[in-house]
């Protein structure tokens, strides 16, 4: 697997001449770069809304605890067994699902749709590239991914069910809950483990070699830049997890103690084990890749973002080189924030002042970024559709997704909120109508040339208003219950703590509102199901529906991925492309038109 | 259509894709065994003292397979040479040599571990443990030879310690616990493992592309022959990686 | 890599058989040292150390040609060697700046027995 | 300064206090939250006036050249520095307080908490205030916690279970360790929280300041019974009260000597 990667992936380019591949080269062992970001894309959409369904399902319990969940309580027990006897989620089940939600979105749905998906599709295009540096590492990459998908949906159905100890799986739980569920969850993790790291080999290599004539470094458009940094994250972050996942995988089978210490006692017995191992090694295994990871969600995100505002504002991004520089920055940074996930594992004053320290400057590039967008905005023509609706509700989005991780990042006021519904809410917030929100503007914005028509506006406006604002009603009482003390990964929803008011007339208890809030959150929930309708209509209908665009760039773009025929054919482009100026050069003085393509001379 | 810089340079950077490529997947194995690395030092450190075991491994042994392993990497560098010099058969001798180092590291390694799997530490229930390789076992009954034989509690196997007996019958009645030293006896053991084993994987998967470029790859020599050059350069430098990571290794694992 | 001209690859090849020579050494020195026995654990660390990463500059610079590779290798290697570093010590680090009283059981297993430290007693 | 955090705290909905450095948590998590507030405020005020006065209809041309000031890199380096004074005046040295300064054990109620799937036991050292030998190679099913057997010291030492007693006023100090997996012990009314880890053994202490009985919460998932953790409590006491307590389990004496 390791090194016959690098070498066999440049043979495609002699076979694969003129002939008319059949339909499996085609579509399904295809080494084109759109056809396997269409593939990332549509898998990784699928399994985006499987982890939405998981939550909504989730909901259910934590709005009406031991409640049999409606329609999909007696599918849940005829499929999965005792787990849901009675149409009821039970704890073990909960548990599951929650740790496959955070798993499923973050390294099934997110990472491959932002990254993998969007980087495909368009950074070639971008840079001027006919393909990626190696195709057919290209094709491997998604095929890792794949299988890495299928070993943990096969999870599920395995006895005991699918890995039960958080998306973080910390150890010694992980290893002591008695199912396979957590070995698959390692296994899977392996494969899309090594299909990024494909992945970021191979965009970081086409980024550098493939830039076509003229495109230098400084000439990128900033989504090419937030994706070779989001590469690099992936490169050095991903292998310590699977450093760490080798060894998880070496106490689940090989009996190991790699974090299991001396002296456990599972089950009230000594676990029979040699112990001397460290549980909190795992931890900083784990968010050494973590902490870098959630700028891997974000960074693409925040690169869509800015083409999308450059576009649609009609005039350059402001700040350009500043928006190149913190990103570099939050790169850099990123590495060594880490253990401010782990501040109340016991740290002294030294170590928890240096990652505070390192937390709180990295909040400054994001500060810088953010800035940067917001006025980018001042002095433009500001067309309003759907691509621009979702990169401006990114904004604030993020903006407050953001801010709130600052009292996180101080560990003082941390012990308060620490694995609170605050710190869900935090995240959601930069992830959810944060990247999600940038995504969607992506989609919108590129779904012409990929396909070469629009999505309905109309359904598009209608989509994004109605998850604005069941987002914010979904996330926003988060904050609220977490400041009241609501903890997170509670499978009653927190109804212990008023059982605990009621029964035993002790202090602490949350109030009925803090505990009703659990009610009108799922409602949202559930409602921003209903809004994806839309979309996923949308979505297909315009494949051979939608409006057909009357130009190969609709959107009077500048970059070069809109100066190819629509679709783009395999190879690309009709001629070589050179490029002569910047990447945003709207309404630039003294032009005939209010764009100035990159492959044309300015006058 | 073509992809350019799969042979030649590109002029601004200097590298052909695969060079890049390679490096960068190169980098990515540094932090894998970099982390697996800073674990050892981790656990190592927080091991209760005394408790970190010494000299279970046979020393002569491993540095047999450390020049082994050195070996293999020089002819694998010949073997580039002698292509840019436009000897191919020298080429096929000197990656032929890097085959057999290769199989041979992989044996040594095999027997190393055979070694530990047999080995086993025997407490009894007097107290006494009896330390020494198994070489029958039976309901009523195991033998060990070279057996090293000390109180509970006093010492660690490979110290020396103890009294030392050629050959040891202990009856089954008498044994309250019996492991070998397989990953799951200490942690020294899990992380020697571990590591070596992934290692090994590296050295079996290196192997595997040389063995493809000596055989059936080198078709190309024929057709492209720069571009052959380059991938026996490409697959030399991967195999050199693993070279270096064993060359931490060993005295991480052996001597310290 | 630009030239390698078969006169360039002569003489590479003549210091391609040094490194081999020099790792050779440095491996009988490394195990020649442990039998030796030297006095200092530290020392003897500092020494297996020092020679490994001899040996490790050498096939990097030689044989992996990086002594005369491109700036782009060297920021990329740079830049990991940074990150490991950062990993390996910042865990160690943290390991072992846990709050003042903190026990690690498991180091402490023998000596907790009987060490007051470990839990101090509450006195009188 | 307690006039203003008590008001913002009903203001954010933040649970009744009762420790005495939980002032100080709050005041931060306050003084965070204005600082947030004002900078998203800006924010969202700049981005609807930009979006109503630069929308394509009022404004046909964009401009080529945008915002020329430079007021936002000073909006930035505010922020920064805000930010560190907010770190390096607040955050950090109350947190070395914390962690650095744990107070006399003999002047405090001192005990072991160990937790486990799912509760919590602790332990008091009892009346001659030195706690049983424990040896971890010891448990199991019945010793819980690895008691030597015959230790004198351990003879008197009071063990309960999901049922803590302190005195208020009066610093708590705990030994906090897990038998099993990682659990949390938090205390939301005290402000306290503390990763419980197998194989380690951390200090934490609050000075409680308000009588009364307060549940204990456990914040990291363990397993099927995470919430059910949720069933500890810690009952704060006056001296007496809990002088009467002790003396009632047994192992302790009538008086506090053990502690004093
Ligand atoms: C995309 C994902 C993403 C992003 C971008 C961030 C960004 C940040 N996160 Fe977050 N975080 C997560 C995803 C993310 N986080 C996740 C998934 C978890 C939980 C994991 C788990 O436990 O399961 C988490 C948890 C988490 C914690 C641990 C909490 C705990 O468990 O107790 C902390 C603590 O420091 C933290 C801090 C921060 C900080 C300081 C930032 C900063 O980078 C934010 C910087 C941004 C801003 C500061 C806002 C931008 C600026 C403005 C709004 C402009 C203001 C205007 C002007 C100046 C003009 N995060
Ligand atoms: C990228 C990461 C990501 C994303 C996007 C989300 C999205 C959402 N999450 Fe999740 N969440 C996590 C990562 C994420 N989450 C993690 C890491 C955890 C912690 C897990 C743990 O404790 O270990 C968590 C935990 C978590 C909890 C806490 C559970 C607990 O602690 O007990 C809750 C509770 O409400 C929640 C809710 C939601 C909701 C309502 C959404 C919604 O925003 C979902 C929105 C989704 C959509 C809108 C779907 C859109 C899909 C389509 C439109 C499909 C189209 C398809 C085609 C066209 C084919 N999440
Ligand atoms: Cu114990 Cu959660
Ligand atoms: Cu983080």
């Amino acid at each position: 697997m390791q090194s016959t990667t690098s070498q066999t992936g440049h043979t495609e380019a002699h076979d694969a001449h003129h002939e008319e591949p059949g339909f499996w080269r085609a579509y399904v062992f295809s080494t084109d770069h759109k056809v396997i970001g269409i593939q990332y894309g549509v898998t990784s959409l699928i399994f985006l809304l499987f982890g939405f369904f998981l939550m909504m399902m989730m909901r259910w319990q934590i709005a009406y605890p031991g409640h049999p969940i409606p329609v999909m309580g007696p599918i849940l027990e005829k499929v999965l067994g005792d787990v849901a006897s009675g149409g009821v989620m039970s704890s073990d089940l909960y548990n599951s699902f929650g740790a496959m939600h955070g798993t499923i979105m973050v390294f099934l749905a997110v990472v491959p749709l932002a990254f993998a998906a969007f980087g495909n599709y368009v950074v070639p295009l971008q840079i001027g590239a006919v393909d990626m540096a190696f195709p057919r590492i290209n094709m491997v990459s998604y095929q890792c991914f794949v299988v890495g998908g299928v070993v943990m949906m096969v999870s599920f159905f395995i006895p005991g069910g699918a890995a039960q100890a958080g998306w973080t799986s910390y150890s010694p739980l992980a290893t002591s809950i008695p199912t396979d569920g957590q070995t698959f969850w390692i296994l899977g993790m392996v494969f899309l483990i090594t299909s990024s790291l494909l992945g970021a080999v191979n965009f970081i290599a086409t980024i550098i070699q493939l830039r076509a004539p003229g495109m230098t470094w400084m000439r990128l458009p900033f989504f090419v830049w937030a994706q070779f940094v989001t590469a690099f994250l992936l490169l050095l972050a991903f292998p310590p997890l699977e450093a760490a996942a080798v060894m998880q995988l070496m106490d689940k089978v090989a009996h190991t103690s790699f974090f299991l210490p001396t002296g456990l006692a599972i089950g009230g017995n000594l676990a029979n084990v040699s112990g001397g191992g460290s549980p909190l090694l795992w931890q900083h295994l784990f968010w050494f890749l973590g902490h870098p990871e959630v700028y891997v969600l974000i960074l693409p995100a925040l690169g869509i973002v800015a083409e999308v505002v450059a576009n649609n504002t009609r005039k350059p991004l402001w700040g350009y080189k500043s928006l190149v520089y913190a990103s570099l920055a939050i790169g850099f940074l990123s590495f060594i924030v880490w253990a401010h996930h782990m501040y109340l594992t016991g740290m002294g004053t030294a170590i928890s002042t240096f990652f505070q320290t390192t937390t709180m400057i990295i909040s400054i590039p994001s500060v810088v970024i953010l800035t940067c967008l917001l006025i980018s905005l001042w002095g433009g023509s500001i067309r309003i559709n759907t691509p621009m609706l979702f990169a401006l509700g990114f904004l604030p989005m993020f903006g407050i997704g953001g801010l709130t991780g600052l009292p996180l990042g101080l560990n003082y006021s941390d012990i308060h909120l620490h694995d609170t519904y605050y710190v869900i809410a935090h995240f959601h917030y930069v992830v959810a109508p944060g990247t999600i929100f940038g995504l969607m503007a992506g989609i919108y914005y590129w779904y012409p040339k990929a396909t070469g028509r629009f999505m309905s506006e109309f359904w598009g406006k209608v989509h994004f208003w109605t998850s604005l604002v069941f987002m914010n009603l979904i996330f926003q009482p988060m904050f609220a219950q977490g400041m009241a003390g609501m903890l997170r990964r509670m499978v009653d929803g927190g109804v212990n703590y008023s059982l605990a008011k009621v029964g035993n007339d002790a202090i602490g208890g949350l109030s009925d509102t803090m505990i009703g809030m659990n009610v009108g959150i799922s409602h949202a929930a559930w409602l921003l199901g209903v809004s994806q309708i839309p979309f996923i209509i949308n979505f297909f209908w315009s494949i051979t529906h939608g409006k057909k665009v009357t130009s190969d760039n609709p959107w009077d773009a500048t970059t070069l991925e809109w100066q190819t025929p629509t679709p783009p054919p395999h190879g690309n482009f009709a001629t070589a492309m050179k490029v002569y100026h910047g990447p945003y050069e709207y309404s630039a003085p003294g032009q005939s038109k209010d764009f100035a393509p990159q492959n044309e001379p300015m006058r | 259509m073509e992809i350019p810089y799969v042979v030649q340079p590109r002029p601004d950077t200097g590298l052909y894709n695969a060079k890049l490529g390679i490096w960068l997947f190169l980098a990515s194995e540094v932090m894998l065994f970099g982390a697996l690395f800073s674990s050892y030092i981790l656990l190592r450190i927080g091991a209760a003292p005394g408790a970190w075991p010494h000299g279970l491994l046979n020393i002569p042994i491993g540095t047999v397979n450390t020049l082994v392993l050195i070996t293999s990497s020089i002819t694998v560098v010949m073997a580039w040479a002698s292509l840019k010099l436009n000897q191919f058969n020298r080429f096929k001798m000197f990656q032929g040599i890097t085959l057999v180092c290769a199989m041979l590291f992989v044996c040594i390694k095999s027997y190393e571990y055979y070694d530990k799997f047999t080995h086993y530490e025997v407490i009894m229930t007097d107290g006494m443990v009896a330390d020494g390789h198994l070489v029958e076992k039976s309901d009523t009954h195991i033998t060990l030879k070279h057996v090293a034989v000390f109180h509970e509690g006093e010492g660690t196997a490979g110290d020396h310690h103890g009294e030392h007996r050629e050959e040891m019958r202990i009856e089954a009645a008498q044994i309250r616990k019996m492991e070998n030293y397989g990953p799951w006896h200490n942690t020294y053991l899990a992380i020697y493992f571990t590591l070596t084993a992934l290692h090994a994987l590296h050295v079996i998967g290196g192997a595997a592309v040389i063995a493809y470029l000596w055989g059936p790859g080198s078709r190309m020599w024929k057709t492209d022959p720069e571009r052959f050059t380059n991938r026996i350069e490409i697959s030399g430098l991967f195999w050199h990686f693993v070279d270096l990571v064993w060359i931490f290794l060993f005295p991480v694992l052996y001597l310290l | 890599m630009s030239g390698h001209s078969p006169h360039e690859i002569k003489a590479s090849v003549r210091r391609y058989l040094l490194v081999f020579g020099a790792l050779i050494v440095g491996t009988a020195v490394t195990v020649g040292a442990y039998y030796i026995d030297i006095p200092s654990v530290a020392m003897t660390v500092a020494l297996a150390m020092l020679i490994a990463s001899v040996k490790a500059f050498l096939v990097a610079g030689y044989f992996m040609h990086l002594m005369s590779e491109r700036k782009m290798i060297y920021g990329i290697l740079g830049s990991t060697a940074f990150f490991f570093s950062v990993l390996m010590y910042l865990t160690v680090w943290a390991h072992g700046q846990a709050p003042p009283g903190t026990v690690y059981l498991g180091a402490s297993i023998a000596a907790a027995q009987h060490a007051p430290a470990a839990h101090p007693p509450a006195s009188h | 300064m307690d006039g203003f955090v008590d008001f913002w705290r009903a203001v954010m909905g933040m649970p009744i206090l009762a420790s005495e450095h939980g002032h100080k948590v709050d005041y931060l998590v306050v003084v965070m939250h204005w600082l947030m507030a004002a900078l998203f405020v800006g924010w969202i005020l700049f981005f609807g006036y930009v979006l109503v006065r630069f929308r394509k209809s009022k404004n046909p041309k964009a401009s080529y050249q945008g915002v020329k000031s430079h007021a936002s890199s000073y909006i930035e380096v505010a922020v920064a520095v805000v930010e560190m004074v907010l770190l390096f005046g607040l955050a950090i040295p109350l947190w070395s307080q914390m962690v650095d300064k744990v107070p006399a054990e003999n002047e405090s109620t001192v005990m072991r908490v160990i937790a486990q799937q799912f509760g919590w036991n602790a332990r008091y050292p009892g009346k001659d205030g030195v706690f049983g030998r424990q040896d971890a190679k010891r448990i199991s099913l019945d010793n819980k916690w690895g008691d030597v057997p015959d230790d004198e010291n351990g003879k008197d030492d009071i063990k309960v279970y999901n049922d803590l007693k302190v005195v208020v006023n009066k610093p708590v100090v705990v030994h906090l360790s897990s038998m099993d997996v990682i659990h949390s012990f938090k205390v939301i009314a005290l402000r306290v929280c503390q990763d419980a880890i197998p194989g380690m053994n951390i200090p934490l202490w609050f000075k409680p300041i308000k009588e009364g009985r307060y549940q204990i919460n456990c914040a990291q998932l363990c397993g099927t019974g995470h919430y059910t953790m949720s069933g500890g409590f810690l009952t704060v006491l006056s001296q007496a009260e809990f002088d009467a307590w002790e003396a009632s389990q047994g192992g302790g004496g009538t008086t506090a000597t053990s502690f004093e």
